[in-house]
């Protein structure tokens, strides 16, 4: 039995238990999809249906952008409880929840955290680019976390673990959830080191010119869907600036200065809340390369205020507080 | 009509010069040109493709007909100039698939019934639709099961099909017809044998589209209104737009003004029932709160409003919402239910 | 109005709006804290020093309620250049606004040159209320920058 | 949206801003009366009680109002508007004198043809009572009086300063030709007048359904009591009609916004019978 079909099981079984226990009203996971290579968001209310629990390679989503509507107060009748949720979390998912947790989108002692080991997630833009944009019929994750898949006529083709994952994945440095109630795994996975920022460094590498093209180039692609947004779980605001009308930020239309200041307002307010989970780069339709700048957020706060999203409940986040001596080379002096 | 001219058929080494006609003749030409996996419906200068083996166009052709964002007027200073919209250039659009030919075929049952919508209406009469029969269906296509067909005719001017070597070119519409004649040099008349090619590819490929069942959908989902069918999708649903945004049928927009300064214009740009604010009204009351109401809205709306008001279902099997959905929900499941 | 004398309008506001970098003026806005900036702004004007004009003010309680997105905002709209300036650290009225301000704007900073945006667009300072003189220098050095790097071509919206 | 198929339907036209009157105490709700700039569009802009037009603010935005004067009084029309949004803010800041763009009419009018031999029943609640308000004037027109027989109006408002029309109600009260019942939820000190809620009063007043038809406009909550009220007096449904709000922008049904079941509330609407309303979702 492979590690993945054994987290599965042991995560049915972890299930069945707390809603026989009666400690959950609600486990948010992962089941099959319709099309192959995918898995769906699954909401699960009761023992009887945990079998359609699924933990592998595939699952894609990160669950933990359902938390804040889930306990949001907005809409509820008079005397709402919030539920007791149970949600399968791989690491970045769990780095989320933690987010979610201090910003008080989602009650701690409300979430059940099922912590799962993940070898890295499968980016399908990649196994239909490896397989010249062939659609498979089938397939499966390896345990090494290559890929195998299926064509149309029966034809096998095993795709490597560094050719399929997301380049979220590729290095992660958090397998598992830092913070978790409940370890679902067959074994403790390695630990690895943490992750350089040489990506965003090239980036500042090039000539403000080179840069502003590259921005564009990836903007222009936006057919302002939102779902970079909507899949994102720390982009909760209940009303989004980009639709606010009393200010009006930004239009509803199409031009380019409108797009980028979406992306730019959205993405600067991920400063110390994004973990680098490749939920809006997975969710865009467009393939736009949302990571090259995301990625700038998190390193910024990494190396100016020595802090990273997601690893603690207790740090304050970085724009709450402040040091006198932080940095400020970037004052205008006369 | 069509039926009365035979098809026409054209070897596959003339199409560049028909498309460089095509383009002298004033037309501004539209067609398949692959980028990395995808398929977009790009302006053709020169050289054209001669390749019609793709799935299908990444986005549905609907901006030729209600662009993501368009000018309804312009105004300066509080008022309105009268001459701000343009007139149309003419356009051809090469080698969109049947299904979004019957999308634009289903918009026009909105957009063209009285009052008539005159930014669509403008845009319509000067765009000839060229399909290209759907020969290799992907495994998200389900057109036949909704009324359409991978060579149906519904919304083009003309059916191309891929016999190989040549391109047989059917009229669909007087219009269509018109304009195969007037390139008639170019072209000669179709071969038995290459109309019953036509027939036997059109089938094969019928053949390969997994059928769902949908009968009585429009009365079941009227009766399922207040059911708990909408639960389990409104759950995982993340309330983006790409749902309505690929689809080729989704027309519902927004209109707002916009200023810089002096200068201002009103436009109107793609919207979705799938966003809160589209339905909120300025009192703060919003009659579709969650996304429960919201993703109901756009079931209900393609097929069971659409089907009371205009008798059709108002979706075409293209599958791009269930191919780009983030979630992966997926249309066929619920519709199915 | 007949649409003829609307045209004449339009056209009259795209000269304004023009770019002809002969006779163009760089159009800068300056967000200045209430306690502080304001005041040092003032001191440079009753102090009579000269500072260019060029300038529009927009008075804010405190450096912490300038929100990035009002920076973002005077750039879509076609100003050339931003100066937000609040109480030398340490001074806050509030104590400690400027503190968790100077965050933002370091990483704001950073983020508009990433993207490829120049880095004399948006400049931040701190100027007390008897800086006068300073607050004139800084005003200056900003508007020189936004010379060299000309009228706004980035992010402004186009109608 | 009249004749003329070569019509734009999304370009207004222009109308100027003749007065403006304050109508309430919480002064945010005005009364704007406008007169077309170019008499073929004020001749082309032909309507009836009931129906509404797109008011437009260059730079602004469009926003949805009923109208609130009535087609016999010829040369101006009015619109009652209350300060909500960004459209309603920047009409209520505006001065008499200035151009705004009309859009209309659009939607479908009270059933004035109906009303023809019937008694009619008006029944309103607070700044709704605006299309109401055009109806009770086309009515009173000596040439439409006569062809409907009694006229019977509810009118209540939160308070007496809400009341909006205070110089007609005043004008109708002593009138023959209606009978005027107003209300407001609670009186002040110089309050002479009923007091209570529009649906109790509904009851005490209990106007006969015999050969009646039922116009009602009013918020959410009145409907919901109104609605039973007027069953209970025997108004069959099809005889109680409502009109309705939604979000709207384009007016003419294209936009996809502001349906009910399969009807959109700007073209299908926004007038509607109570029987239509059983037979659609709940959802407005």
């Amino acid at each position: 039995m492979s590690a993945n079909v054994r987290t599965s099981e042991e995560l049915k079984s972890a299930a069945r238990k707390l809603f026989e226990e009666g400690k959950i009203d609600l486990l948010i996971g992962y089941e099959r999809g319709t099309l192959p290579l995918r898995t769906t968001p699954c909401f699960i209310t009761s023992a009887e249906e945990v079998d359609r629990l699924v933990w592998d390679g595939f699952c894609s989503n990160n669950l933990a952008a359902y938390l804040p509507h889930l306990f949001s107060k907005e809409g509820k009748p008079k005397g709402w409880q919030p539920p007791k949720v149970a949600i399968v979390a791989k690491g970045c998912d769990g780095r989320s929840i933690i987010g979610l947790v201090k910003e008080k989108q989602a009650p701690r002692e409300n979430v059940i955290i099922l912590g799962v080991p993940c070898r890295g997630i499968v980016d399908l833009k990649k196994v239909l680019r490896a397989l010249d944009h062939k659609e498979p019929v089938s397939g499966e994750a390896a345990e090494d976390a290559s890929v195998i898949v299926r064509l149309d006529g029966g034809k096998e083709i095993r795709l490597g673990r560094d050719e399929v994952l997301f380049d979220s994945c590729k290095d992660c440095p958090h397998p598992e959830a830092p913070v978790c109630d409940l370890h679902v795994r067959p074994e403790i996975p390695e630990k690895k080191a943490e992750r350089d920022f040489t990506d965003v460094a090239d980036f500042e590498a090039k000539s403000p010119r080179e840069r502003w093209d590259y921005f564009v180039r990836e903007i222009s692609k936006c057919i302002r869907c939102y779902a970079c947004r909507q899949a994102c779980p720390n982009c909760y605001c209940a009303t989004c600036f980009a639709e606010q009308t009393q200010p009006k930020w930004i239009g509803v239309g199409t031009d380019l200065s409108e797009v980028m200041i979406y992306h730019l307002g959205r993405i600067f307010h991920q400063a110390g809340r994004c973990v680098d989970c490749g939920a809006c780069v997975r969710a865009c339709p467009m393939s736009i390369d949302l990571r090259v700048f995301t990625r700038k957020m998190v390193k910024d706060v990494k190396e100016l205020f020595g802090y990273e999203a997601g690893i603690s409940v207790e740090e304050p986040p970085p724009l709450c507080t402040f040091k006198t001596d932080d940095d400020q080379s970037f004052i205008t002096e006369p | 009509m069509a039926e009365d001219m035979t098809p026409r058929t054209i070897d596959k080494r003339k199409l560049p010069e028909l498309a460089g006609l095509i383009i002298a003749a004033g037309h501004r030409l539209y067609g398949p040109v692959r980028n990395g996996g995808e398929v977009t419906l790009t302006e053709i200068a020169e050289k054209p493709p001669l390749d019609f083996a793709y799935g299908n166009f990444k986005m549905s052709p609907k901006n030729f007909f209600l662009p993501q964002s368009e000018v309804i007027c312009r105004f300066c200073g509080g008022d309105m100039l009268k001459d701000a919209v343009s007139a149309e250039e003419k356009k051809v659009l090469l080698g969109i698939r049947p299904c979004d030919a019957r999308a634009v075929w289903l918009m026009d049952k909105v957009f063209l019934e009285e009052p008539g919508d005159f930014y669509y209406k403008q845009k319509r009469d000067s765009t000839i639709l060229i399909s290209a029969a759907c020969l290799s269906p992907e495994t998200t296509c389900f057109c036949t099961s909704v009324g359409g067909s991978p060579a149906g005719t519904e919304g083009s001017d003309i059916l191309l099909f891929d016999l190989g070597k040549a391109l047989l070119l059917d009229p669909a519409s007087p219009r269509g017809e018109d304009f195969l004649n007037r390139f008639s040099e170019m072209t000669s008349e179709a071969s038995k044998k290459q109309v019953s090619q036509k027939e036997q590819l059109a089938q094969e490929a019928a053949s390969r589209l997994k059928k769902i069942s949908l009968d009585g959908v429009a009365e079941k989902f009227a009766r399922a209104f207040d059911s708990d069918l909408w639960a389990a999708p409104s759950q995982k649903c993340l309330g983006c737009g790409i749902c309505t945004y690929f689809c080729p049928t989704c027309h519902c927009f927004d209109v707002t003004d916009e200023t810089v300064r002096e200068k201002g214009r009103r436009l109107r740009t793609w919207d979705s029932c799938m966003y809160p604010l589209f339905t909120l009204h300025a009192s703060g009351h919003n009659p579709r709160p969650s996304q429960k109401e919201r993703v109901r809205q756009r079931f209900m709306h393609k097929f069971s409003y659409s089907v009371q008001n205009h008798g059709e279902l108002f979706c075409v099997g293209c599958g791009r919402c269930i191919k780009n959905c983030p979630v992966n929900l997926d249309l066929r499941e619920v519709i199915t239910r | 109005m007949t649409n003829m004398e609307t045209a004449e309008k339009e056209k009259t506001a795209e000269k304004q709006d023009s770019t002809q970098v002969s006779d163009w003026q760089p159009r800068i806005v300056a967000f200045l804290c209430n306690w502080c900036s304001y005041a040092g702004a003032d001191l440079a004007g009753v102090s009579r020093i000269q500072y260019p004009t060029n300038v529009r003010v927009i008075r804010v309680p405190c450096s912490g309620r300038v929100n990035p997105l009002f920076i973002l905002s005077a750039l879509r709209q076609g100003v050339d250049g931003v100066l937000v300036s609040g109480c030398h650290p340490g001074d806050c009225h509030y104590i400690s606004g400027n503190f968790v301000a100077r965050r933002k704007f370091a990483l704001l900073k950073n983020w508009l040159e990433y993207v490829g945006i120049e880095p004399e667009r948006v400049q931040f300072s701190w100027v007390s209320a008897a800086e006068g003189g300073r607050f004139a220098q800084i005003l200056q050095k900003v508007i020189e920058g936004v010379r060299r790097v000309g009228p706004i071509q980035k992010l402004n919206k186009l109608i | 949206m009249n004749g003329d198929g070569n019509r734009n339907p999304y370009i207004p036209f222009p109308a100027k801003i003749e007065k403006i009157t304050i109508e309430n105490a919480d002064r945010d709700i005005k009364t704007f009366k406008l007169a077309f700039l170019d008499e073929g569009h004020r001749r082309a802009f032909q309507y009836l009680p009931g129906q509404f037009a797109e008011l437009s603010i260059f730079g602004k935005g469009e926003s949805p109002i009923g109208i609130a004067s009535s087609p016999t009084e010829e040369g101006y029309l009015l619109f009652t508007v209350k300060k909500v949004g960004v459209v309603t803010s920047d009409l209520h800041n505006s001065e008499e004198g200035r151009v705004i763009g009309v859009r209309g009419p659009l939607g479908k009018p009270y059933p004035v043809e109906a009303m023809e031999g019937k008694n009619v029943v008006i029944i309103g609640g607070g700044f709704a009572f605006t299309t109401l308000r055009s109806t009770i004037r086309y009515l009173l027109a000596p040439e439409n009086r006569r062809r409907i027989k009694n006229l019977t109006c509810i009118y209540g408002a939160r308070s007496p300063g809400e009341l909006i029309y205070k110089e007609e109600l005043k004008e109708w009260q002593g009138s023959e030709d209606i009978e005027m019942y107003v209300t407001v939820d609670k009186g002040d000190e110089s309050w002479t007048g009923r007091e209570g809620f529009v649906p109790t009063v509904l009851k005490e007043v209990a106007p006969s359904s015999e050969n009646a038809i039922a116009l009602v406009c009013g918020p959410p909550i009145m409907l919901k009591f109104t609605f039973p009220m007027l069953l209970g007096l025997g108004f069959p449904p099809e005889m109680i009609v409502v009109s309705l709000e939604m979000r709207m922008k384009c007016g003419i049904g294209k936009c996809g916004r502001c349906n009910i079941g399969n009807l959109y509330v700007c073209k299908d609407g926004p007038v509607f019978t109570y029987q239509q309303l059983q037979s659609l979702p709940a959802e407005y």
